[in-house]
């Protein structure tokens, strides 16, 4: 450790002002705040001591919440490989290594390219390398589809960073999620790769007899033609090469088809854990999400109308990514609702959203992403009349 | 009755003019630094949308389309006019615009001085003219006219407000400085017009 | 700039009265007083029509032509109107201009012409004619508003080809309906982004980015 | 009858090194300070002594250009050895070498009966005469009262929440009779009520649980409840156009000697705390004391910052410094300022911290008292909103958006979301839980200037 210090506090006059490499101070700073938490003192004045926390350690502790769902996505998608190639007696390590072999390389692109991005930035505008794309850049690869072409990882991850970040002033100041806006650019610019039977890595060998790349909620969106149960549907899916693939606790742990993350609500829960018992995400979202899906479902269940519509409520909170959405994207602080009580809004209008566009829009069976994407849109405006209301109070305690 | 609502909640949501057809972006961008004046204008254009695309729809459909006119005279009936849409439509909208200025004046001066700015600017937001052309060419009668009408301006006055709202949180951002002010807010709406998108292929 | 070229050089031979200030009408609507990316006007179309660059050139052509000859118009009877109803007289010889290029169109070019849909109507309420006609033919001579329509056409059709070619390139991998990779023998995957409308918002965006980046014009904040 | 107020949001930072409760008389300190800079709002302050002269308790030193009548006198007598001035010759203190014995500057006595019959424009003349005038407090933006004025309430917060805060009954113990004098007096200065806020759980010293004429108000709830700020908040909070006092028990008590015996007396009990203080104790000392003597012998390492204050709204000084005007709290902390390998992950209870993130563990053992460094603990980043600040703050004030409305320079904006209602001591918890490690404190006084001027 020591040997290191001396080796940084060496260079580091060259990137200080006047120094050589003083462009490059910020990617310095960098390197040197991840090795070292700094030696600054607080001022003269005001605050004397601090709060042992720092953006880093917050940033670590979302990644921390997320590990599950990436170790179980690392093995699901080993295990739907080889129950699609029909080799079921795979053993446990083969399919980590198999799902290792396809995931790893798309969150080191992801990592790569973003925070080769920042620091360019960093440099160029002269602002500190942010930690926010710690997270972000673990949540890219989580909603990724298994065969995701790495290029194209690649150029979703520039343009959300570039566009969605950068050009609004970096870290904190983004106004839609930059992990959405990276899938939601793939999902216009290329939709033939993020749709239809991408969901379960294939590589080259020979799917079996009967395999289907369908997924919960492509059968969902089918039912609406077929007129079939959609429950019946699930239960009977996947007969011959993956018995009982979509059963209600098979859904529940996520061992199905679907992006690399997000297919296990169980894991996406003890994120959700880790992040309430830290007081990193916001509980309200989480649970009014929940919530908002479910009384969506429900209400949607007394209409009825069509075999989608007629779902059990609680199938909407474990057949796609809703579970995901909500516990890693909803409660991204920068761009969710920023009031509290706009938070219980922004959240249940999130699940409402959800469940209307996977049961009436065919174009785009998961919901989730893009009702996000809407009311991160709408969240400074939800913030706008709860700031009212509290200016509000004040001007009219003023007058009485 | 459903046929209505559907109307409603697509011309609303799905067939927004900003993020599905990118009119009357003008105002759209240059009046949308502040919630409350955002709000105005969105009043002020759900108002005249509402009012004149039953107008023009009673005139595209008693005055201008071959046969038209036939509730004249039979002889009338071969003539077309449509070739006229423009200018009449352009100048019902002027008319009515300049008609509902000056009522507003007169029984809400509040209102007036509110939205008083904004109501000449109508007459040339293309969302207005747009909305009269796009009825053209779909097969509404006169309620599911005023219904889209109204439903448009509603949409219209969705997109305006929440750009607002967005801009005015962005006051405090760091934007790159040949970003600031219009480039930024271009690729803000693109990107606002993707969480839009959702409700592209709603069926309804 | 391909586009510049194009539009100084016919000018030159045919309007005498060209001089340093006359020129400055036709270059500074292609940079620094562009209409769509400084003034933000004309930008429904701009957003609308440029999925390819054939309908976007036919667009950029209509719109120059009905700008500078109601400039012209305007210019000439500019002292004859009460200013009360300017803005009706105004909308009214835009329309009849507006007409004559629809109906050319559909004789000429019907495929473009269904492409453009509403767009050719909407040439209207296009801020670029109105502003124009108000800020500068209500109070310039014929010549120099001409000159005026031409500069703001050009500006206007310059970012609408450059827009136009992006999304075509980017979008569908073509060039006027080229295909540029095809011939090269590349496989180009067609990014369907650049097809929607945001993407050419966002496109705008850059272009904003990028021309002021190099120009140096700044918004105060 | 007073009000009975429940806060719940805030943090209440538990420390090593509280002051244990008994008070020592030692040598007096040789010299004393007054700083002009603990006065916000001053102008432009201008000495009326020189280095040489000999001055008594409650002589003048100096006054403020805009209000010449606000004089700011010695709390001690003796000689006038060091004028010191910083830029542009701001004047920055003035140093009293002091006498053996303290001689005091007559001012009028009055009986109890008669000061019964005291009217205002008297009472504020004799204040400001004494030089005690300056611990009346004005809100907004708390700066130095305007003797103009007349204020809708007077409150006065009877507890400290702060970390290593002195216990009152300590500080205030036998004052009864000068505080009531002070109330009495006071009240004559407002057109409505004086409040004492106490707290609810620990028991009320009886100089503010007998003392009449006043609201006596319960708090309970962690730390800012003791920040009059927010109990003004919650009692009768400050719109725009509002002039409120605030004064802190020590200023009563001397508004009551200085009615009651006719002399300007700063003696005042200073508490000494801190984990780098041997014996964190109580001393009896004046106002402007140099801290020199309090500390000698008394550290157990020597890498320490001395604050003139608590940890949280304190000002670092010297180890010979001097106490600021209204600090009754002179705290010793280590320094901070050393590298830690990967810092930002390494888990442990040691550090103090309102997050429950990764590795912060103090929240299982809240009870333990901890020493804690000045190191920041991280790098300053852009805003992250992660709504902790709202968690802070027991009032319905936005600090976020407030904070961010100050950054914008946008005036109206500050106004509508309660800039009138906080200073600096009210905000800072949300400086130290700041993820961002951003300077709340100076922001907000930024702030404050900005709407102060406009």
């Amino acid at each position: 450790m020591k040997f290191l210090r001396n080796q940084l506090d060496k260079v580091k006059h060259q990137f200080e002002k006047g120094g050589k490499l003083e462009k490059y101070f910020y990617a310095y700073e960098a390197m040197e705040t991840f090795l070292f938490a700094p030696n600054t003192t607080n001022g003269q004045k005001g605050a004397q001591i601090r709060d042992a926390i720092d953006l880093k350690r917050l940033m670590m502790t979302v990644i921390v919440a997320m590990l599950p769902c990436l170790v179980f996505g690392i093995w699901n998608v080993g295990h739907q490989h080889f129950m699609a190639i029909g080799q079921a007696g795979a053993t446990m390590g083969d399919k980590f290594l198999i799902g290792a072999i396809q995931v790893i390389p798309i969150v080191i692109v992801s990592y790569g390219v973003g925070l080769g991005i920042e620091f360019v930035f960093a440099i160029l505008r002269k602002h500190p390398v942010n930690e926010g794309f710690l997270v972000t850049g673990m949540l890219i690869p989580l909603v990724m589809p298994p065969d995701i072409p790495l290029w194209q990882v690649a150029v979703a991850t520039a343009f959300a960073v570039i566009i969605g970040k950068e050009a609004f002033g970096g870290t904190g100041m983004n106004v839609v999620n930059i992990a959405l806006t990276a899938r939601a650019f793939l999902y216009f610019a290329y939709p033939t790769d993020i749709s239809g039977s991408v969901w379960t890595y294939l590589g080259d060998a020979q799917a079996v007899a009967g395999y289907s790349g369908a997924t919960p909620l492509s059968i969902g969106a089918e039912s609406v033609t077929t007129g079939e149960s959609v429950v019946t549907a699930l239960n009977s899916f996947g007969a011959g090469w993956n018995e009982g693939v979509f059963t209600l606790s098979n859904l529940f742990m996520g061992i199905r088809p679907g992006s690399i993350g997000e297919t296990s609500t169980l894991m996406c829960l003890i994120g959700a854990a880790i992040l309430i018992a830290t007081g990193t995400g916001s509980w309200k979202i989480i649970f009014s999400v929940f919530g908002g899906a479910y009384a969506m479902g429900l209400l949607l269940n007394l209409i009825g109308g069509n075999a989608f519509m007629e779902m059990p409520a609680h199938y909407h909170l474990v057949i796609g990514g809703l579970a995901f959405g909500a516990v890693f994207m909803a409660t991204d602080p920068v761009t969710a609702s920023q009031t509290e009580s706009g938070k219980w809004v922004y959240g249940i209008l999130i699940g409402v959203f959800t469940v209307l566009i996977r049961v009436f829009n065919p174009a785009y069976p998961e919901g989730i992403m893009l009702a996000i994407l809407l009311m991160n849109v709408f969240a400074p405006l939800i913030d706008y009349f709860v700031i009212s209301a509290n200016k509000k109070r004040r001007l009219q305690r003023a007058t009485v | 009755m459903e046929n209505l609502i559907s109307i409603g909640v697509r011309s609303i949501f799905i067939d927004n003019m900003i993020f599905a057809y990118f009119l009357g972006m003008c105002s759209y961008l240059a009046v949308s630094k502040k919630v409350k004046t955002a709000f105005g204008l969105g009043l002020a254009v759900i108002f005249v949308l509402g009012v004149t695309i039953p107008i023009n729809w009673l005139i595209q459909n008693y005055i201008l389309v071959q046969g038209a006119l036939g509730w004249i005279s039979p002889d009338l009936a071969t003539i077309d006019l449509t070739f006229l849409q423009f200018i009449v439509f352009i100048a019902v909208i002027a008319a009515m615009v300049q008609l509902t200025e000056m009522a507003v004046e007169k029984f809400s001066p509040a209102l007036y001085g509110s939205l008083g700015i904004f109501l000449p600017l109508i007459a040339v937001n293309c969302a207005i003219l747009g909305g009269s052309l796009f009825m053209v060419g779909r097969p509404y009668n006169l309620a599911e006219a005023t219904v889209f009408g109204f439903g448009s301006g509603i949409g219209w006055m969705l997109a305006i407000v929440a750009l607002a709202g967005v801009r005015e949180k962005m006051k405090y951002s760091n934007v790159p400085a040949p970003l600031r002010g219009l480039g930024i807010t271009f690729i803000l709406v693109g990107l606002m017009s993707l969480g839009f998108l959702s409700f592209l292929g709603f069926s309804l | 700039m391909s586009t510049e070229a194009i539009a100084v050089a016919p000018v030159k031979k045919a309007e005498p009265l060209f001089s340093k200030k006359n020129r400055k009408l036709m270059t500074n609507p292609l940079d620094i007083d562009n209409p769509i990316t400084v003034q933000v006007l004309g930008v429904c179309s701009a957003l609308a029509v440029t999925t390819q660059m054939k309908p976007a050139m036919v667009m950029a052509i209509a719109l120059t032509v009905v700008t500078a000859s109601s400039n012209v118009i305007i210019s000439l009877i500019r002292n004859t109107i009460p200013s009360r109803i300017r803005i009706i007289v105004q909308l009214g010889i835009v329309s009849l201009w507006v007409i004559m290029v629809d109906q050319l169109l559909k004789a000429y070019v019907y495929d473009v012409w269904k492409q453009l849909s509403v767009f050719v109507g909407l040439i209207i309420t296009n801020c670029i004619v109105m502003g124009r006609l108000e800020a500068f033919a209500m109070g310039n001579k014929p010549g120099p508003s001409m000159l005026d329509g031409l500069g703001n056409g050009f500006g206007y059709g310059m970012i609408l080809l450059i827009i136009g070619f992006f999304r075509e390139l980017l979008g569908g991998g073509s060039i006027f309906g080229f295909k540029v990779f095809e011939a090269m023998g590349v496989h180009y995957q067609g990014n369907g982004l650049m097809l929607l409308p945001a993407g050419a918002c966002i496109l705008v965006g850059i272009i904003i980015w990028v021309q002021r980046s190099i120009n140096g014009y700044r918004e105060t904040h | 009858m007073g009000k009975f107020i429940r806060l719940k949001k805030g943090f209440t930072i538990n420390l090593k090194g509280k002051a244990a409760p008994k008070v020592v008389e030692i040598d007096q300190p040789e010299t004393f300070v007054i700083k002009p800079t603990d006065f916000h709002g001053m102008y432009m302050p201008k000495p009326v002594v020189n280095v040489g002269d000999t001055v008594k308790a409650g002589s003048p030193l100096f006054h403020d250009k805009k209000h010449e009548n606000v004089l700011y006198t010695a709390p001690v007598s003796g000689e006038v050895v060091e004028v010191k001035r910083g830029e542009k010759r701001k004047l920055l203190e003035i140093k009293i070498l002091t006498d053996k014995k303290i001689e005091f500057e007559p001012f009028r006595k009055y009986s109890v009966s008669e000061i019964a019959n005291l009217g205002a424009a008297e009472i504020k003349a004799q204040i400001l005469k004494s030089g005690i005038w300056p611990t009346l407090v004005q809100r907004p933006f708390g700066i130095v009262a305007d003797p103009a004025a007349t204020p809708k309430a007077i409150h006065i917060s009877a507890f400290d929440t702060h970390p290593l805060a002195p216990d009152y009954n300590v500080l205030f113990k036998g004052q009864d009779q000068f505080f009531q004098i002070g109330v009495d007096i006071l009240k004559k200065l407002t057109s409505g009520i004086i409040h004492v806020n106490t707290h609810s759980t620990t028991e009320i010293s009886t100089v503010f649980s007998q003392v009449k004429g006043a609201e006596v108000n319960k708090f309970s709830g962690p730390h800012p409840a003791g920040c009059v700020g927010v109990q003004i908040h919650h009692l009768d909070p400050i719109n725009k156009g509002d002039i409120v006092w605030t004064i802190n028990p020590m200023g009563v008590i001397q508004i009551g000697k200085l009615f009651l015996n006719g002399v300007y007396d700063s003696s005042r009990i200073l508490a000494v705390v801190g984990s780098e203080v041997k014996n964190p104790q109580y001393y009896k000392t004046y106002t402007g004391a140099s801290v020199k003597k309090f500390l000698e012998g008394n550290l157990s390492q020597d890498h320490v910052r001395v604050i003139s204050g608590n940890p949280l709204t304190g000002t670092a000084i010297s180890k010979d410094g001097h106490m600021g005007f209204f600090d009754h709290q002179l705290t010793v902390l280590p320094e901070g300022d050393y590298y830690e390998f990967i810092g930002w992950i390494t888990p442990g209870a040691r550090k103090v911290s309102f997050h429950r993130a990764l590795g912060l563990l103090s929240f299982l053992s809240p009870g333990k008292e901890r020493v804690v460094d000045t190191n920041t603990h991280g790098e300053p980043r852009a805003f992250v909103q992660s709504g902790v600040f709202e968690q802070v703050t027991p009032m319905d004030v936005l600090p976020t958006h407030l904070l961010k409305s100050i950054l914008a320079e946008d005036i109206d904006e500050m106004e509508a979301l309660g800039i009138y209602e906080v200073i600096e001591e009210d905000l800072a918890l949300c400086e130290f839980v700041d993820v961002s490690k951003h300077k709340v404190q100076e922001i907000l006084r930024e702030g404050l200037e900005l709407v102060q001027h406009s």
